[in-house]
Formats: structure tokens, C-alpha cells, sequence
């Protein structure tokens, strides 16, 4: 049975990937789980000096979902590589660095220092919502995607990741812009932009006001959006939003990612990415489907 | 990790005492578990240990929102998925004077403590508003001061005024329960050059050091940073906390 | 204790709603709930013509909430006009007609026929996503939101609620584009965009592949967007999305809705809206508030 | 309306029968309960009246998710919110010689109806896979048939099999069952002439009428119309019905 993509030169046992800023840097799960048996890691956005983060509280439960406003706590580029590669260096799993700059020369910057062995991807982070600065301003202007992609495509041989954000009214004319710019894939969703009152105080829950929404509240969200992604660009999708079983993991793969993430999920039961991973092999089992590749895409409309 | 409800009684109004059973690790004083309450709640919540001997572990929890309610629901018999034990715990100092304090259901997890704290002296100062819990449970353990605002169990007032006056006579604090209490409670013993220990409270998801939701501000050399309650924590060196 | 407020020139007894299309046309809820006890009336979304909406399965239940795929069934406005409007006029209660062109013309057909007795507000639906010629095209493009504002405005002499999408980049534009046509006021969410797939048989669950999520799941994006669109207009904003209970209509006021109104919780509970206006009345009487204009916008930042 | 659950137990493999308290409406046969499952689930579910009498409601449900699981988990005592009785129901037309026909799970509505058709002659057929279940309960109200798929108990076949050779001799036929069985009761009393009603299952969100999501085609002079299979049906003339 063949469970193995590929994602631009990065071959992926499986393909169910930690979503970034969900997993750490693969240091807490590993106790948990095998960092081994997963596809591939995505570490914690990286900026390129180090970030305290927001203040508390960071973090708001809701229907089937979580707001969060971590605000990229880091320890920025160089404490990473110092600090955090040697440990992930010593599992045998790709490691994909996901970077989030307040400008177009920092990702660059970013790319070139993480142009290095042990590192077999760059996640270009255009869409974090949380920085008032960063992200936002990038992720919902194909331009501006268009652009950073083609300078980070230039200044790495690592596989190019571009992550959208669903904040957007079309998100295929992002996907293609990054295309465009020579991604070698594109992952997606984030968090969708969201936000909550505390009625006693009236006052924002989160001092930045508006936070990011993730978890299951939003799956049929981001499926929908995968799907349409899917069906505009050549390169491949990595699926992500709200998958907590190996069936919402099916319901992207089928649709067309490549690959998905789970994101969310390993806060509410840490073993989930192994769980998933035995629960799609079980269903080629039951279903005698010998290579995942069958399963891929394979949504008749 | 599945775990067997043994037990699960009211103590107090909206306070309740949880047993299950448990095979994971033996915890330390101080330590939390992260607790699927079910219903519509989504992350699990965490609750500090209790009590805990051989297989059997405790928890005492407020009825606050959904889960909590659900919790206060579930019957012997039932099933809990768990994670944990959780964080840290207190620094254990052999044979020093020790005063264990605690406000509300702030108190859940030093009865523990105190049950493992191998101390020389130690003094127990509960704090409540009006109702009192747990009480009896300490005593034997050291000498137990108990306080109430309006003064209907024990001295009248809160439980910090206790330990403005025995702070001279103790080497070590450890600390449980509200914010404004804990923040006393770093102020005294800092005046008074004593070591102080205490537990914090933040919103969780993961509960293990990966999510990065449940920042505690610290003093750094350069001035502060953000820890993690779940894993630097929940116990900090009241010293070093940015309340 | 005041709880009425003003939606252009509807006086509302109180703040509570019921979105259209998930009141149907009063009917059905009135032999659970005394209709006149609430703040307005939102009829199901009406068309020229007769429309038997689409095939089944019709709705799909995600996590915390439903993706529908109705495809806009309803009478007509003819229909509407001869067969339930007497029926809603027997009450005492401000009727607004939600009204879905597929082009301009339809809306300002529909808005001249509809500007009769009994009729106190026209909702224009410039967002359902379930029709493929219609709504999205133009709930996406501020010049379009403006022009269909502007020809419903001069048709009508009743109150012109524009309802707008979510599914936009940025929602304050097309708030700015409704002011500018000449709405009396703005109403928003509609359904955020999203699908499910059926993995057993690899189809998408409804024959339109993409669905309406509506409910709690996205109560955070809505409050987002209603907070949002506060800021940047000086008329009236009516926010749902999600709304379970009187705190989540609480959290909308507080952000700056004048109005909310309440959707998919009907379905849960058909006694919702009476339960969520009882809520609002103790929540003021418990902390002493007299007027209901004093929560309307009170956020502090 | 709340009700409060006096039992619940299984009576074939993953079939339950649970029975509640029930102050509502008295129903009529084929009309349904919507029950909020609890849980994670978010809309409530549909279910027939299995049986009723004097402020005891019965139903007969297949564990099929999340909801139906849940429900499967329930103790005497708990409680239950529930809205209904929804639905048209069975049209009850006194002293005809009548056909009862059930698939499965299907004949939950069924055993209502047989208590309350009033018909000059009742044959009633019942159709499993293997596992038969509620036959018992049947037996004394008509002439009961029992068939299975491969023959463990009853005739071997399909239940409509039996409808095949028994049409010529009633007057009106009432089905419920999986949607194949269905369309086959559709077929043979068309093609006798016998009237025929059947209940239909639907995706549903409201329950009421309101949210035309339980969407049912049929026909229509012109062509076809959708018909609200909670409001509407959820039971319909057989002949009316486009599958
Ligand atoms: C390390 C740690 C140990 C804890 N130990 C105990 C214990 O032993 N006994 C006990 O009763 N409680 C304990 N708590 C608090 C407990 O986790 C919360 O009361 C619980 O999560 C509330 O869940 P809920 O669904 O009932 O309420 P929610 O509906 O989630 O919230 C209700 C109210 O409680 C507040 N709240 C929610 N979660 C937390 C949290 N994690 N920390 C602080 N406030 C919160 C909310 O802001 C809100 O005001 C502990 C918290 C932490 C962080
Ligand atoms: C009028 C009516 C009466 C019914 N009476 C009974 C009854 O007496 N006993 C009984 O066991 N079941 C009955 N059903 C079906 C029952 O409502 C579903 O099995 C139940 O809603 C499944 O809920 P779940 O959460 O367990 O499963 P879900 O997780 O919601 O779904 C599991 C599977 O069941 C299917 N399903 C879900 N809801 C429905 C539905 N409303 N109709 C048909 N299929 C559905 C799904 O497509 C899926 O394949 C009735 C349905 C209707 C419409
Ligand atoms: C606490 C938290 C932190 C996150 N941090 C990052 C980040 O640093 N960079 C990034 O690209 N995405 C980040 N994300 C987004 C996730 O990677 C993922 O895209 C999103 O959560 C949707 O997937 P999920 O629903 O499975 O969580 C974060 C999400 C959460 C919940
Ligand atoms: C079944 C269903 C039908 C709907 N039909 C319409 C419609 O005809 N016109 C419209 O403007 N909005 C329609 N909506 C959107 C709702 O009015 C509302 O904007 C949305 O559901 C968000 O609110 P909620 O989460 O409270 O349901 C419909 C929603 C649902 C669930
Ligand atoms: S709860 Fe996730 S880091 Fe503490
Ligand atoms: S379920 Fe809403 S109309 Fe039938």
C-alpha cells in the first residue's frame, strides 16, 4: 500500500502534515507520538528577530472552534536554527520552516539563512492575521503574493510553500498569483478572521480586537476553498482547516490536496496526526485502495 | 487516557469533589490534568491534582461555565478522557518552616502539597468568602488557619492578613488562588525576603507548551518575556511574575 | 425600560429579528411563539418569479453548525403579495421582505411591486450564494452594491436594508457602497461559502457542490464583520450570524448593531426569539440599564 | 419540552427502544418527535412515534451517529428536549382491508398505526436483513408475515415480495421502509389500483415547515413541485411521489 506524495521535492511518507504554529517545534508532541510516522512537520511561524507575542489572554474558546491572538511568539530565525533544527535534525521527517515577514526583504532574508540541511521547505507565511504590521497586508493582494513568492523562489532550493489566508474574496486569483510566482505549492487556510466580546467588561476578548478562528467551525470553509484552489492551479494543494478525524483528512484528499495539515486538532487530543494517519490506512484497507495517489482528486461533481 | 469516575458529590454550593481512577504517572504537588468535559465544550479544561494514592486521584472544581457544569454531571461509572499530569508542580524544600496558602477552590491543589511537602512546621492558611470547604481534609496535616470576609468560620477577613503576621516565622510560601491574592502574596514575601511559590491561571488549549495561548508575563534581565503556564508552570517563583 | 429601536424609518418594539429564510413567512413559528412580540419579521427571500429551489439533499449538518443548499424556493412575489402578506398583516409587527434579483431590474421590479401596505422595509439580497446567476456576482463588487442600492432606493418608499456577503476581502467597502446608494441601513452576515463531501460515495453532498454555513460556528467571523462595517457607516447596522442566545445578541450590540436578528437558532429552538428578547429585558433590569441605546455601540477598545 | 426518559434498552443489535414521559400533544400515527440528541450534535433528530399511551411515548431508533449514539447512551432519568409532534401523519380511512408493510427500522412508525388503523382486515408484513426485532409486538393486531433476506427467520426475501402477492386483496396499503422498498410499494399499488401511502425520510433542519431544507419532489400538473417532508409528509399518497 502506498501512502507517499510528493510536494515539490520534499517526499512525504504520508501525507498528513502538522499545521504550523499548532505542533511547536515537534518538541512537546514528541512525547506524545512519533515525530517519524508524520508526512512532514511545519514549525511555528519564525520572524527575523525574536517575538514576545501578545499579551493574555491569547487564546478564546468557541463553538466548535478556538480564537487565538498569540501574535507570533518566536524565537526568531537564528535561535531556531541554533536551537531548534538540531532537535528536529535527529527524526527522520521533513521539516518545513514557516516564515512570516513584515516586508518583502524580510522573507528573503528568512530564505536565505534557512537555505540549509535539515530544512527541505519554506512556508511562506502571507496571512497571519494577528500582526497588525505583517501578514494581512500581503496575503489579500495577488501582487503582493505574486511578488514575495518570486523573490523567495529565487533566494532558496528549498521547496517554495505559499500559505493563503481565507480572507478573501477570491481565493483562486491568490493561488494563482503564487503559482504565478514559481510556489511549488500552495497550503491553505489559516485562520479565518474573527472576534469575541467579553459582555461583562464590554471589551474585547483579545486587546488586538480581531483574532484568528480555527478548529472544526470552519472545515466546510476551508474545503471549499481547497476545492476551488485545486481546480485553478497545477501545483500541489495542501488542505488545511478544522480536520480532527481521518475522515475530514479524506474529505480534502479527495477534493484534491496533496497533502493536509492538522492544526487545531493536536491541542484537543495530541495523538491525533498518528490516529489519522492509521484511520486512512485502514479505510484503503476496508476499501482495497493501494495507493493513496487513487484517492487524491478523485471528487466526481 | 480513559479514566473511570469513582465518585463525584457536591462539598459546597457549586464545589465539587471528582475520584477516578488512574493508571498514567504518579503526579507531582502542583501538577494539572487537561480533562475532555464532553457536551458541547471543544478543548479540555484543566483542574490541578487533589489528592492522589494509588491509582485513585482527586480533583475539586467550581462550577463555572459548560464544562464544568457537565462535569458536575457525570456519574461513578462514567468515562473521562485525560490528559497529564501537566506543568511543573511546587519545588519541594525539605525541612523548611513552610506556610501553605490558599483562596476559594484555589485550594484544590494543596491539599496534595501539603500531603508531600516534608516540611519542618507547617502552617495552612484557607481562605474563603463565606462558605468553607476541604477544611477538615488539612487538618492533622499542620496548623490550619481558616478565614472568611464576613467571619462565619474561623478569623474574619482575607487570608493574606494571616500572612502578613506569620511571614517572619516561615522559610518558604506556596500560593493558591486569585489573582489579587496572589499578587499580595508576592508583595509580602518579597518585602519580607521570602521565598514564594505560586500557581497560575490562563485560558489553555494544549496544555503541554505548543500552542503558546497561555502566556504569563515574566521579568527578563532586559525586561519581560512570555511563559508558558502549562509547561514553565502553572507553579512560577512569585518573584519573577509581571502581574 | 426602552428596548425599541430605529431601522430607518421602522420603529422595532425591540431589537429581535428573524433572518430570512429561516422564518419562512411567520406561519410555521407562529403556532410556537406570539409574533408580536417581536422586533421585525424578515420573510424568506423572494424572486420575480416562482422558484422551486434545489434538489435534496438540501442541508448538512457540520460542526456547530448546517450548510444549506435551498436554492432560494419560494413563491414568487405574487405570490407572496396575494397569499401571506394578509396573514403577517394580522399582526403587529414591522414585516421586511428580503428580496433576490438575478439582475437589477428584477430587484427594482420587485421593489416597486413590493412597495405596498403592510410592507415596512425591503432587504435586499445581494449575497445568496446558492444561485448561480444570481446574488454573488453581485454582492462581491462595491460598484454593483451601489448601483442596485441606488435603483432599489428611488423605486421604494419603504426602508432599504442592503444585507451583504461575507464572503468579501474587505466588508467595510461594500458597507460604504450601500451608505452611498442610499440604504437606510446594513444587515449582514449571510451564509459564509463552504461545502462537505461525502466520502463514501466521493461527491460533493449537495448537487450545487458549494453550501451556505450558517450558526454558531460563525458567530466570530460575523461579529468581526458587523463590528467592522460599524465603524466606517453612520447608518444603522442589523448583525447576525450565529446568534444562540441573549449573550451572543448582547455581543452584537455591544459591537454596534442596532438591531439582530436571529437565523438557524430558530430551527434548534423555535422559541428562541422570544427567549433571546426576555434575556436582553433581565440583563438590563440586572444591571440597571433603562435604555437599550446604552449597550448599542458601548464597546470599549 | 422536556420529558424525562423511564427506559431505554436495546432489542436487536444496534436498535434501542426507548420510552419517555410525554405531557405534549396525543400524537396520530405517522407523525414524528424532533430530539435533541445532546452532545456535540448541533440540529435536533427526527424520530417516529414507535407506540403511545396515556403520557408514555415510545420510539424505536438505529444507532446510525453521533446523535442516535447518544441517545443509545441515555439512563432512566435523564432528560430529553424534545419538540412535536410534527408531520400529516397516516390518513386513517375506517374498515378497509389494510396492508401494513415495514423495512428495518422502519417499522417504527408502524406499530402505532397498527394499534390505531381500525381496519376491517389487517395484514401486516414486516422485512429484515436478518435480525428480526418488535415482531411480538405486532402479533394479535393483524395477520403478521415476517420476512428475512436469506431466510433465518419468516420467508426468504424481500418484503415486497410478499405485497406482490397479497395486493389483490386490500384496499390500502401503508409503508415505511428503506427507499428502494418504497419505490416498489409505489410500483405494485399503482400498478393494482390500490391506494398506498408511505413515509418518507428527509435531511431535516426546522422540523416545521420553515426552512425548506426536508425537500421531497412530486409531481405536479405542470411538472413537479418540492413538498416539505415534515410539514407536508412525512407521510404521502405513494403516486404523487417522484423518486
Ligand atoms: C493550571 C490550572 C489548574 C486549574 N485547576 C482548577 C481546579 O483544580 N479546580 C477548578 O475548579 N478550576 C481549576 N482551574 C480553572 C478551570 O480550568 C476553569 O474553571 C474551567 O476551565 C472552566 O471551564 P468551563 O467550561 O466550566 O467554563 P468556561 O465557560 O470556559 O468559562 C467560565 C469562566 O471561567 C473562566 N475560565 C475558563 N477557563 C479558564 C482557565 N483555564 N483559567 C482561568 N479561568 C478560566 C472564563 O474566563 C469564564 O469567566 C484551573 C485552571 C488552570 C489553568
Ligand atoms: C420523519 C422521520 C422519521 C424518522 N424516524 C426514525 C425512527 O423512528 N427511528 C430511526 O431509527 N430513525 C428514524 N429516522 C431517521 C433518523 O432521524 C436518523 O437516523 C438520525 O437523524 C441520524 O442521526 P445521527 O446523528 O445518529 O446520524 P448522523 O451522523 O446525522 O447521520 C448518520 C447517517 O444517517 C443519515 N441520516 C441523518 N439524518 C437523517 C434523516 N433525517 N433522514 C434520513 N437519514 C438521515 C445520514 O445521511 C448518515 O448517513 C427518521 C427520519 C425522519 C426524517
Ligand atoms: C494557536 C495557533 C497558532 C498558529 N500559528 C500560525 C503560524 O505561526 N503560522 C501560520 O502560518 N499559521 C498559524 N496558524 C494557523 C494554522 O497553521 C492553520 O492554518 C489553521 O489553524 C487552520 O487549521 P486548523 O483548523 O486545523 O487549526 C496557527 C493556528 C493556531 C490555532
Ligand atoms: C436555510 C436557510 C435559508 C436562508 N435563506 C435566506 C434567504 O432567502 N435570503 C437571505 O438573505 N438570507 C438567507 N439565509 C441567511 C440567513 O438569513 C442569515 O443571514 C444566516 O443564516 C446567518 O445567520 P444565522 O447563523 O443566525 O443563521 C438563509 C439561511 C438559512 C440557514
Ligand atoms: S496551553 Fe498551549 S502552550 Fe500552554
Ligand atoms: S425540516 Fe425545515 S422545512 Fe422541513
Amino acid at each position: 500500500m502506498n501512502l507517499s506524495v510528493e510536494i515539490g521535492k520534499i517526499k512525504l511518507k504520508n501525507p498528513v502534515i502538522t499545521a504550523s504554529g499548532t505542533f511547536g517545534f515537534g518538541r512537546e508532541y514528541s512525547e506524545y507520538i512519533d515525530l517519524n510516522k508524520l508526512g512532514a512537520i511545519v514549525v511555528k511561524g519564525l520572524t527575523v528577530k525574536p517575538r514576545e507575542g501578545n499579551p493574555p489572554p491569547r487564546l478564546f474558546e468557541t463553538a466548535s472552534g478556538i480564537l487565538n491572538s498569540i501574535g507570533l511568539q518566536n524565537p526568531g530565525v537564528d535561535a531556531f536554527i541554533e536551537r531548534e533544527l538540531p532537535f528536529l535534525k535527529s527524526f527522520d521527517v521533513p521539516v518545513i520552516v514557516n516564515i512570516a515577514g513584515e516586508t518583502v526583504e524580510e522573507f528573503v532574508y528568512m530564505a536565505e539563512k534557512l537555505d540549509i540541511e535539515g530544512i527541505e521547505g519554506i512556508e511562506i507565511n502571507v496571512s497571519c492575521p494577528n500582526v497588525k504590521k505583517g501578514g494581512m497586508a500581503f496575503g489579500v493582494n495577488p501582487d503582493d503574493i505574486f511578488d514575495i513568492t518570486r523573490k523567495v523562489r529565487k533566494a532558496t532550493s528549498k521547496t517554495v510553500i505559499v500559505k493563503l489566508t481565507p480572507n478573501v474574496t477570491d481565493i483562486k486569483v491568490c493561488a494563482k498569483a503564487a503559482e504565478k510566482g514559481g510556489a511549488d505549492a500552495i497550503s491553505l487556510i489559516n485562520t479565518v478572521a474573527g472576534m469575541a466580546v467579553d459582555i461583562d467588561k464590554r471589551r474585547p476578548v483579545f486587546e488586538n480586537v480581531i483574532g484568528g478562528l480555527s478548529g472544526p467551525a470552519i472545515k466546510p470553509i476551508a474545503l471549499k476553498m481547497v476545492y476551488e484552489v485545486v481546480t485553478v492551479v497545477s501545483i500541489p494543494v495542501i488542505g488545511m482547516g478544522g480536520i480532527m478525524n481521518y475522515k475530514d483528512a479524506l474529505e480534502f484528499l479527495i477534493v484534491g490536496a496533496r497533502a493536509i495539515a492538522v492544526g487545531t486538532c493536536n491541542f484537543v487530543n495530541p495523538y491525533c496526526t498518528v490516529e489519522i494517519i492509521d484511520g486512512i490506512k485502514k479505510y484503503m484497507e476496508e476499501n482495497e485502495i493501494e495507493d493513496i495517489n487513487e484517492i487524491i482528486g478523485s471528487i466526481k461533481i | 487516557m480513559k479514566a473511570r469516575v469513582l465518585s463525584n458529590r457536591g462539598i459546597a454550593s457549586s464545589v465539587y469533589e471528582m475520584t477516578f481512577e488512574w493508571k498514567g504517572k504518579k503526579p507531582h504537588p502542583g501538577q494539572f490534568l487537561m480533562i475532555d468535559c464532553q457536551g458541547k465544550t471543544f478543548l479540555k479544561r484543566p483542574f490541578s491534582v487533589n489528592d492522589f494514592e494509588e491509582e485513585k486521584m482527586t480533583i475539586l472544581y467550581q462550577v463555572r461555565g459548560e464544562g464544568t457544569k457537565n462535569l458536575s454531571q457525570m456519574k461513578e461509572g462514567d468515562i473521562l478522557e485525560i490528559t497529564g499530569p501537566h506543568g511543573n508542580g511546587f519545588e519541594i524544600l525539605e525541612g523548611k518552616r513552610v506556610l501553605i496558602v490558599g483562596g476559594g477552590v484555589g485550594i484544590a491543589p494543596l491539599l496534595y502539597l501539603a500531603k508531600k511537602v516534608k516540611a519542618q512546621k507547617l502552617y495552612i492558611a484557607l481562605g474563603f468568602k463565606r462558605e468553607t470547604f476541604l477544611v477538615e481534609k488539612f487538618e492533622g496535616l499542620g496548623e490550619v488557619v481558616v478565614t472568611t470576609e464576613e467571619g462565619s468560620t474561623g478569623r474574619k477577613g482575607l487570608v493574606t492578613s494571616v500572612v502578613e503576621e506569620m511571614i517572619g516565622e516561615v522559610d518558604i510560601v506556596y500560593g493558591c488562588g486569585p489573582k489579587p491574592m496572589l499578587k499580595a502574596l508576592q508583595e509580602i514575601s518579597m518585602k519580607a525576603n521570602v521565598l514564594c511559590q505560586i500557581s497560575l491561571e490562563e485560558k489553555m488549549a494544549c496544555g503541554i507548551g505548543a500552542c503558546l495561548g497561555c502566556a504569563c508575563k515574566v521579568r527578563e534581565d532586559k525586561g519581560f518575556s512570555y511563559k508558558r503556564v502549562c509547561r514553565d508552570g502553572p507553579v512560577f517563583w512569585a518573584e519573577e511574575v509581571l502581574f
